[in-house]
């Protein structure tokens, strides 16, 4: 017998007698934004999503993944609620992923719970989200989580008198509190704020404001992607470094495949986040390697990405662990308390609340060769969605 | 506050120099030949796309890219005119409204295949970047330089509609298409070439305004709104209407973004409604 | 294909109006260079008409209009005037937003007459030549209107009732240069005019028009002696023994 | 061939139903049943269709162009949204009432104001209405939820019976009774006396006010009635996605049943359910197939009609019907 | 004899340009009256300012005695002041019987109704029906009016004026643009109205006018030159000065 057929006959046996299962094709359903202005962050999710299964198929042998991908267009709640219809009732999914909007998770949380159908979060980081469906459960962050911290933290640095923008609508809303509790309870001082629209084409006029108040620091909170991008470059504009303004936030202002495209201004930016691409580990240089290996050299994946590729792991686990047969309470199950190895740190879904434990960051943009990246300078570990603390389930 | 009142005014002088570049091509375009082209956003969103792609592919320096990004863009733009919206002239308003939607939704799906979703940004030269400082207060380099450019190019644009015999004939035709046709202006060609210079217009405050409003595949969409309030308070045809309603919308919006920032663009509106009423040819528009 | 006598104009068996409506019927004209001819009639029988057919401005119905030997059916209104047409219209239509000299040398062609050239046969609009169109008086436009015409140096001006409107001083400063203009212009003039008097006295034939049709064509010394045939063809006298005949039915 | 019927007879007859008039209602009731009918989709499809076949109403029979009729639409979504969310008013069929009477309300009020003007400054107007609307719901945060929306809508089951379930089956019937209720006022009033005045307008207003006919009176009753059906059909929205954004008053939602409309064909009622139809289905099989550029083939489909097809799909078909006559002639 | 229309110290300005000055007119039940003048003399402008189209400067406007001066155009239609227009105005996209028809149901306050069939009231489509025969265009009463010759366009304009069974009846050119058999059928028509309407026709043809009118009234400059009978205006040598020539007046352009 040739070596080769060997390893045949041996693969035949293991598959007549070790393993006498059917191989199962499981569905997954991802709804995320993938045409309008902030087409960009879809994209991530959609790249991410691709890479992993295509790195990790085996791992779920003999049982397959099939993505149905679906494009929200935006904050849409109602395109996003007949999507997780057509795809619940239609396409039967055995469980859905994605979303990037805050909004439009809410709007599918009704259906979800109705059909037993669970949504691994990958972004919308609004904390009361979890709340409203026992399906849901979220591998990305919630605001709470960075902006609380990061109140704590600029106390601790010194700064003491605070002007903050954020975006007109929920994640804002929740930086905005976050912020501010911890901030003011340490004892420092609001000297302003401001919320922005969201659909907003300039962003200079706010920042005059803000530095007509004259603050120490400006905190901000922005969707990720163009709008942050924007408020770098007016800010960068503005002088705002030269009047000794500093400018900090969670990490949605900087992300790391923005940075290229805003130039110098955020140099010595400090934020609160749960993800850098330059993170100091051997998941993390094999999270990257891979992704430039497929998608170019300077291809940078960001939170938006790692957020999907651990909601990818996330759902891999509970195929695995169900054979590929998927139950809804039993999906939620498995994810309550799953334990992750992640580009970002360790990960866990909280038992409790289903939401995400995870380490924050604190980052400083610095130049790393010749481009910028979020330098990591401190450690939070482990935290919890500080609101949910706050607000206990009652 | 003094102070603040001058910092609006600097910000919103230099954002209507953008939109009134951008926009002052679909005033005369809509005006000679009643021809509502609403993907005009279209061609800015070229020019703000050369730019970035001569700059960034090319490695051409800034200022030598923005009079390429003109030519480029006119030049281009007489295509369409030619091939596409030389069918419509005599369609009804509604059919060019729906014609030029269709173009926007073409031309979105054909820059994000191009170039992605992502916004792209432009690379400003060292010197455009920070502050100048004029000695009683210091002000952003790259909205001066915005300033000192828009105002140049609207000297050119008036001294060419008015010194010039191009201009002349143009101005001639706005008033009167037949009878400039009767005294042998062969408007048709006329109106490729306002087009054109229109169009390359655009594409230069796409690309001057990049900075400001950055090229992303749904720019046309998201700026037409501004772009159609440009024109129609200014007045269809007009030169010089478009200016004044450029700089009422642009002060207005900052004013707006400062004082009431979460009213968002709700005065912009009522005080367009009430303009409109008011005059509902625009201010310097004629019946 | 070029005639053989020196004619500039001739219109065969043409009908025309707007859209549907034909308000020319079978128009025969024929113009010789350097010719003068003058088109009279009431109110409403067609003598606009039949000058804005001749610049393309109507819906050609039947019939054949040539200019030199060219074909001006489906031609466009620039190419009648590239072709070497002048169009003095009814209304004036003068260029509001330009000044006095842009809408002298807005389409000017070259030729013996320049602004300058203008500005001698009407010496008012030289003062006015910074102002704007909109700012002149019915007569200093009607000057500009023939002024502007000339500018594009035409073998054959069409003017539309030029005196239509103007104070009687105006009028005859306005014929005084129009009959300059006849003299030594070396083009053709079709005049439409309501003063028959004036159109007889000013041109060698005269066309009466009567409801879309021509109803004399000749010289126009043969109206001028004959007001009996004249108030006739233009259909001033009426019938007053016809009165009301269905009024009572 | 029988023999023309007399012209005071072919008037008379003018309005009764033809049977290719009962396809779509046919269509629709037999979608459902097909085994894998798609009727989320549906239902949306029959809430656009209602939005449409409102615009028709004024765009198509009376001429006037509006490019914020999302302004009614979105006042009748809150309406609704805001009354179950905050009043506990729960029975989804009074709700309906109530917020096509909001819009029609609203209709009036705006309709007053912006139907003096004509051509670019009317559409900017019907525009600026409609945004400034939804600047001013974004702002109210507190009542409309801003830029979040309007979450929690509780909607009781209709006559207390038909629970809306998560497969959409209670939706679709909902929204098909209200569509084809709809339908029936409005082919009446197209019908009606009143109904030919406004194609007088459109077709020459100059003219209606000659014969005595009160044209500004005619055109806000009109655009009340639509802004009304517009209402309803937000309202639908609204009770089925039991959600409500302030995208309901966007410039999107008005150039997209403007879209619809143009592309079905105005000024003859089916064309606003042939256009829903067809863009809807085509947009979602579209970002199906291509979630990133399905935008290019919706643009082309524009572009081609008026290239190819002036008077919308409908009027290929009349074309084609046309063919088909004489060739058998 | 009543007065069926008068207007008193009409004048309208279009900033300094006056093209109706101090115009006192009267109409009677049953007149047959003519209105000429030159281009340009305010004809057409003194129809609007009668039917309401534009608003006098000063003056007013009395329709069977009662003052309309503040009346919009479609409540004087409603107190019986009909008129055609010098430009055929009418629904192009509609046959025929259809324009009618809609003015006879506005006639009769049928238009508010939004719920019973516009063809299914069969006295009025009758009654439109009876016009087009009247008109002798019943044979094109399905067509589209856009697809009609010009000079039956002008038919059903007078046939839409008729439909409203005016009291006064305003006629601008009825004649304008028609060829020589349809222009006999116009005025035989006009000539057949009943005696209690009054009508007043603008009107170049000469030959038309002294066949139909009983009185003449000339408009030169926006103002009334003189009023006759057909012998005393055909006798007027102003009026004569007015066509044939000899420059009058002053600057109006």
């Amino acid at each position: 017998m040739t070596s080769k057929l060997k390893i045949i006959a041996a693969a035949a046996l293991a598959a007549v007698f070790v393993q006498p299962v059917a191989a199962d094709n499981v569905k997954v359903g991802i709804i995320t934004t993938l045409s309008g202005p902030n087409a960009s962050l879809g994209q991530q999710m959609d790249q991410a999503i691709k890479l992993y299964n295509k790195l990790h198929a085996r791992d779920i042998a003999p049982h397959t993944v099939e993505i149905v991908l679906r494009d929200d267009t935006g904050p849409a709640p109602d395109v996003a609620r007949r999507i997780a219809q057509e795809l619940i009732t239609r396409d039967r999914v055995n469980i859905l992923g994605g979303v990037v909007f805050t909004p439009n998770a809410h709007a599918i949380a009704p259906l979800a719970t109705e059909a037993k159908m669970p949504l691994v979060i990958m972004n919308a980081g609004t904390s009361v989200t979890t709340t409203l469906s026992p399906y849901f459960a979220r591998v990305s962050f919630t605001l709470w989580q960075s902006s609380f911290p990061m109140g704590q933290w600029a106390h601790q640095a010194g700064i003491r008198s605070v002007f903050t923008a954020v975006t007109d609508y929920g994640p804002g809303h929740d930086a905005e509190a976050a912020f501010t509790k911890a901030f003011t309870e340490a004892g420092g001082k609001i000297a302003g704020s401001v919320r922005m629209p969201l659909a907003n084409p300039d962003f200079v006029p706010f920042i005059q404001r803000a530095k007509d108040a004259n603050p120490e620091a400006v905190f901000t909170f922005v969707p990720a992607g163009r709008q942050a991008t924007a408020f770098m470059k007016a800010f960068g504009e503005r002088g705002m470094r030269e009047a000794n303004i500093r400018l900090i936030g969670p990490g949605d202002i900087v992300t790391d495949e923005e940075l290229p495209n805003m130039g110098d201004v955020p140099l010595g930016v400090v934020t609160m986040h749960h993800y850098s691409s330059v993170h100091d580990s051997p998941t993390n240089r094999e999270f990257q390697a891979a992704w430039k290996k497929e998608y170019g050299p300077n291809a940078v994946p960001g939170f938006m990405a790692v957020g999907a590729w651990d909601g990818m792991a996330a759902i891999y686990h509970v195929i695995k662990q169900q054979n590929g047969k998927l139950d809804g309470d039993r999906t939620m199950a498995l994810l309550k308390g799953w334990k992750h190895e992640s580009p970002r740190g360790p990960i866990m879904i909280d038992p409790d609340t289903r939401d995400i434990v995870q380490n924050e960051y604190i980052r400083r943009v610095e130049k790393l060769g010749n481009a910028l990246a979020n330098i990591e300078i401190g450690t939070i570990p482990q935290v919890k969605d500080p609101w949910k603390v706050f607000n206990p389930p009652k | 506050m003094p102070s603040a009142l001058i910092g609006i005014l600097f910000d919103g002088i230099a954002y209507a120099m953008i939109l009134y570049i951008i926009s002052v091509g679909l005033s005369v375009t809509m005006g000679l030949m009643g021809f509502a082209n609403l993907a005009h956003g279209a061609f800015a969103m070229a020019g703000g796309y050369l730019l970035v792609t001569l700059m960034a592919a090319l490695g051409l320096p800034f200022l030598a890219s923005l009079p390429i990004v003109f030519v480029v863009v006119a030049l281009g733009s007489i295509v369409f005119e030619r091939l596409l919206y030389v069918r419509l002239y005599r369609a009804g308003e509604l059919d060019q409204v729906l014609f030029t939607i269709g173009l926007i939704f073409m031309a979105i799906a054909a820059t994000t295949f191009i170039y992605g979703p992502l916004p792209q940004a432009v690379r400003l030269p060292a010197y455009l970047m920070g502050q100048v400082d004029l000695g009683f207060r210091s002000f952003p380099t790259y909205r001066s330089f915005l300033i000192v450019i828009g105002a140049v190019l609207i000297l050119a644009l008036w001294l060419g509609l008015e010194r010039t015999r191009l201009g002349a004939q143009v101005r001639a035709a706005v008033d009167n298409r037949r009878m400039a046709e009767s005294l042998g202006i062969n408007v048709g060609r006329l109106f490729t070439t306002t087009f054109a210079l229109g169009s390359g217009l655009a594409g230069l405050g796409g690309a001057l305004g990049a900075d400001i409003l950055a090229p992303t595949p749904s720019y046309p969409l998201e700026h037409i709104v501004y772009f159609l309030i440009v024109v129609s308070v200014g007045g269809l045809g007009s030169i010089r209407g478009p200016f004044v309603a450029a700089l009422l919308l642009g002060v207005m919006d900052t004013a707006g973004k400062y004082y009431v920032p979460d009213f968002g663009a709700f005065f912009i509106y009522v005080a367009m409604m009430g303009l409109l009423l008011w005059r509902p040819h625009g201010l310097f528009g004629r019946a | 294909m070029v005639p053989t006598m020196a004619e500039l104009l001739r219109l065969e068996k043409v009908s025309s109006g707007y859209g549907e409506t034909v308000v020319l019927e079978n128009i025969d004209l024929k113009l010789a260079e350097s010719g003068t001819l003058a088109i009279i009639g009431r109110n409403g029988v067609g003598k606009t008409t039949l000058l804005a057919t001749i610049m393309g401005h109507t819906r050609l119905h039947g019939g054949a209009i040539r200019f030199g030997g060219l074909d001006l059916a489906g031609r466009p209104g620039h190419e009648r005037a590239v072709a070497g047409i002048g169009y003095v219209p009814q209304e004036r239509e003068i260029f509001a937003s330009l000044t006095v000299e842009e809408n002298l040398t807005v389409a000017a062609r070259p030729g013996p007459w320049t602004a300058e050239r203008v500005y001698e046969l009407f010496p008012r609009l030289a003062q006015r030549r910074r102002n704007r169109g909109n700012q002149l008086s019915g007569g200093e436009q009607q000057m500009l209107s023939i002024g502007r015409a000339l500018t594009v140096n035409p073998k054959l001006l069409l003017m539309d009732e030029p005196l239509e409107g103007l104070a009687p001083v105006i009028v005859e400063q306005l014929l005084a240069a129009m009959e300059r203009l006849r003299e030594t212009g070396g083009f053709s003039i079709v005049l439409v005019e309501q003063h028959t008097r004036i159109a007889l006295a000013f041109a060698q034939r005269t066309v009466v028009l009567d409801r879309g049709r021509v109803v004399f064509d000749g010289p126009s010394g043969e109206l001028a002696g004959d007001p009996e045939r004249l108030a006739k063809l233009i259909g001033v006298a009426g019938q007053p023994g016809q009165l009301h005949p269905a009024a009572e039915g | 061939m029988a023999t023309p019927l007399h012209p005071i007879d072919q008037l008379g007859a003018w309005h009764r139903i033809r049977p290719l008039e009962l396809l779509p209602w046919v269509l629709a009731v037999g979608y459902y049943f097909l085994p894998n009918s798609n009727l989320p989709l549906g239902t949306e499809i029959l809430t656009w269709a209602l939005f449409t076949l409102s615009l028709d109403l004024v765009l198509g029979y009376t001429g006037i162009v509006s490019l914020g009729h999302a302004a009614f639409f979105g006042i009748g979504a809150y309406a609704a949204g805001l009354v179950a969310r905050w009043l506990g008013w729960t029975e989804p069929i009074t709700a309906l009432i109530f917020a096509g009477a909001v819009s029609g309300v609203a209709g009036v009020i705006s309709g007053l104001i912006v139907l003096r003007t004509h051509g670019l400054t009317l559409l900017m107007l019907t525009m600026a209405v409609a945004v400034m609307l939804k600047e001013l719901a974004n702002k109210l945060g507190w009542l409309t939820g801003g830029a979040d929306g309007l979450q929690g809508i509780v909607i009781d089951p209709i006559f207390g019976q038909f629970r809306f379930d998560m497969f959409g089956r209670t939706t679709y019937w909902y929204a098909l009774a209200v569509l084809f209720l709809a339908w029936i006022v409005a082919r009446r009033i197209v019908h009606s006396p009143f109904g030919r005045s406004l194609v007088g307008i459109r077709e020459n207003a100059t003219r209606m006010s000659a014969i005595g006919s009160p044209v500004m009176l005619r055109m806000v009753t009109v655009y009340a009635i639509s802004a009304a059906m517009a209402g309803v059909a937000g309202a639908l929205l609204a009770q089925t996605t039991r959600y409500v954004t302030v995208n309901v008053l966007s410039l999107e939602y008005s150039g997209d049943v403007l879209i619809m409309l143009v592309l079905g064909g105005m000024g003859r009622l089916y064309g606003a359910f042939a256009g829903s139809a067809v863009f809807l289905v085509l947009r979602d099989e579209l970002s199906k197939l291509s979630p990133y550029y399905w935008s290019f083939g919706i643009g082309l489909l524009l572009v081609a009609t008026v290239l190819f097809a002036r008077g919308g799909l409908l009027g290929i078909v009349d074309t084609l019907w046309d063919r088909i006559k004489r060739w058998r002639a | 004899m009543t007065v069926a229309l008068e207007t008193r110290g009409l004048c309208k300005n279009f900033g300094a340009l006056a093209v109706a000055r101090s115009i006192d007119f009267r109409l009677e039940t049953g007149a047959r009256h003519a209105l000429i003048g030159p281009n340009g003399a305010g004809k057409t402008t003194l129809v609007n300012l009668i039917t309401g189209r534009i608003a006098p400067s000063s003056g007013q406007v009395f329709i069977a005695g009662d003052d309309v001066t503040r009346l919009a155009e479609a409540q004087r239609v409603k107190r019986g002041l009909a008129r055609t227009f010098q430009i055929t105005t009418l629904f192009k996209g509609l046959s025929v019987l259809e324009n009618v028809t809609m003015a006879v149901g506005e006639r009769e306050n049928t238009t508010a109704n939004m719920w019973r069939a516009a063809g299914s009231r069969r006295a009025i489509v009758e009654e439109a029906y009876g016009l087009l025969e009247r008109l002798g265009i019943a044979a094109d009463a399905m067509r589209r009016v856009a697809e009609l010759p010009y000079g039956r366009q002008r038919l059903a304009e007078i046939a839409m004026a008729l439909a409203l069974r005016p009291r006064v009846l305003l006629l601008d050119e009825p004649a304008a643009g028609v060829p020589s058999t349809e222009s006999a059928v116009i005025l035989d028509v006009v000539g057949a109205l009943p005696d209690d309407i009054a009508v007043l026709i603008i009107e170049h043809d000469m030959e038309l006018v002294f066949r139909f009118a009983r009185r003449i009234t000339v408009l030169v400059e926006g103002a009334i030159l003189t009023e006759g009978t057909p012998a005393e205006i055909a006798a007027d040598s102003r009026v004569r000065e007015v066509y044939l020539g000899k420059s009058h007046g002053a600057d109006h352009g």
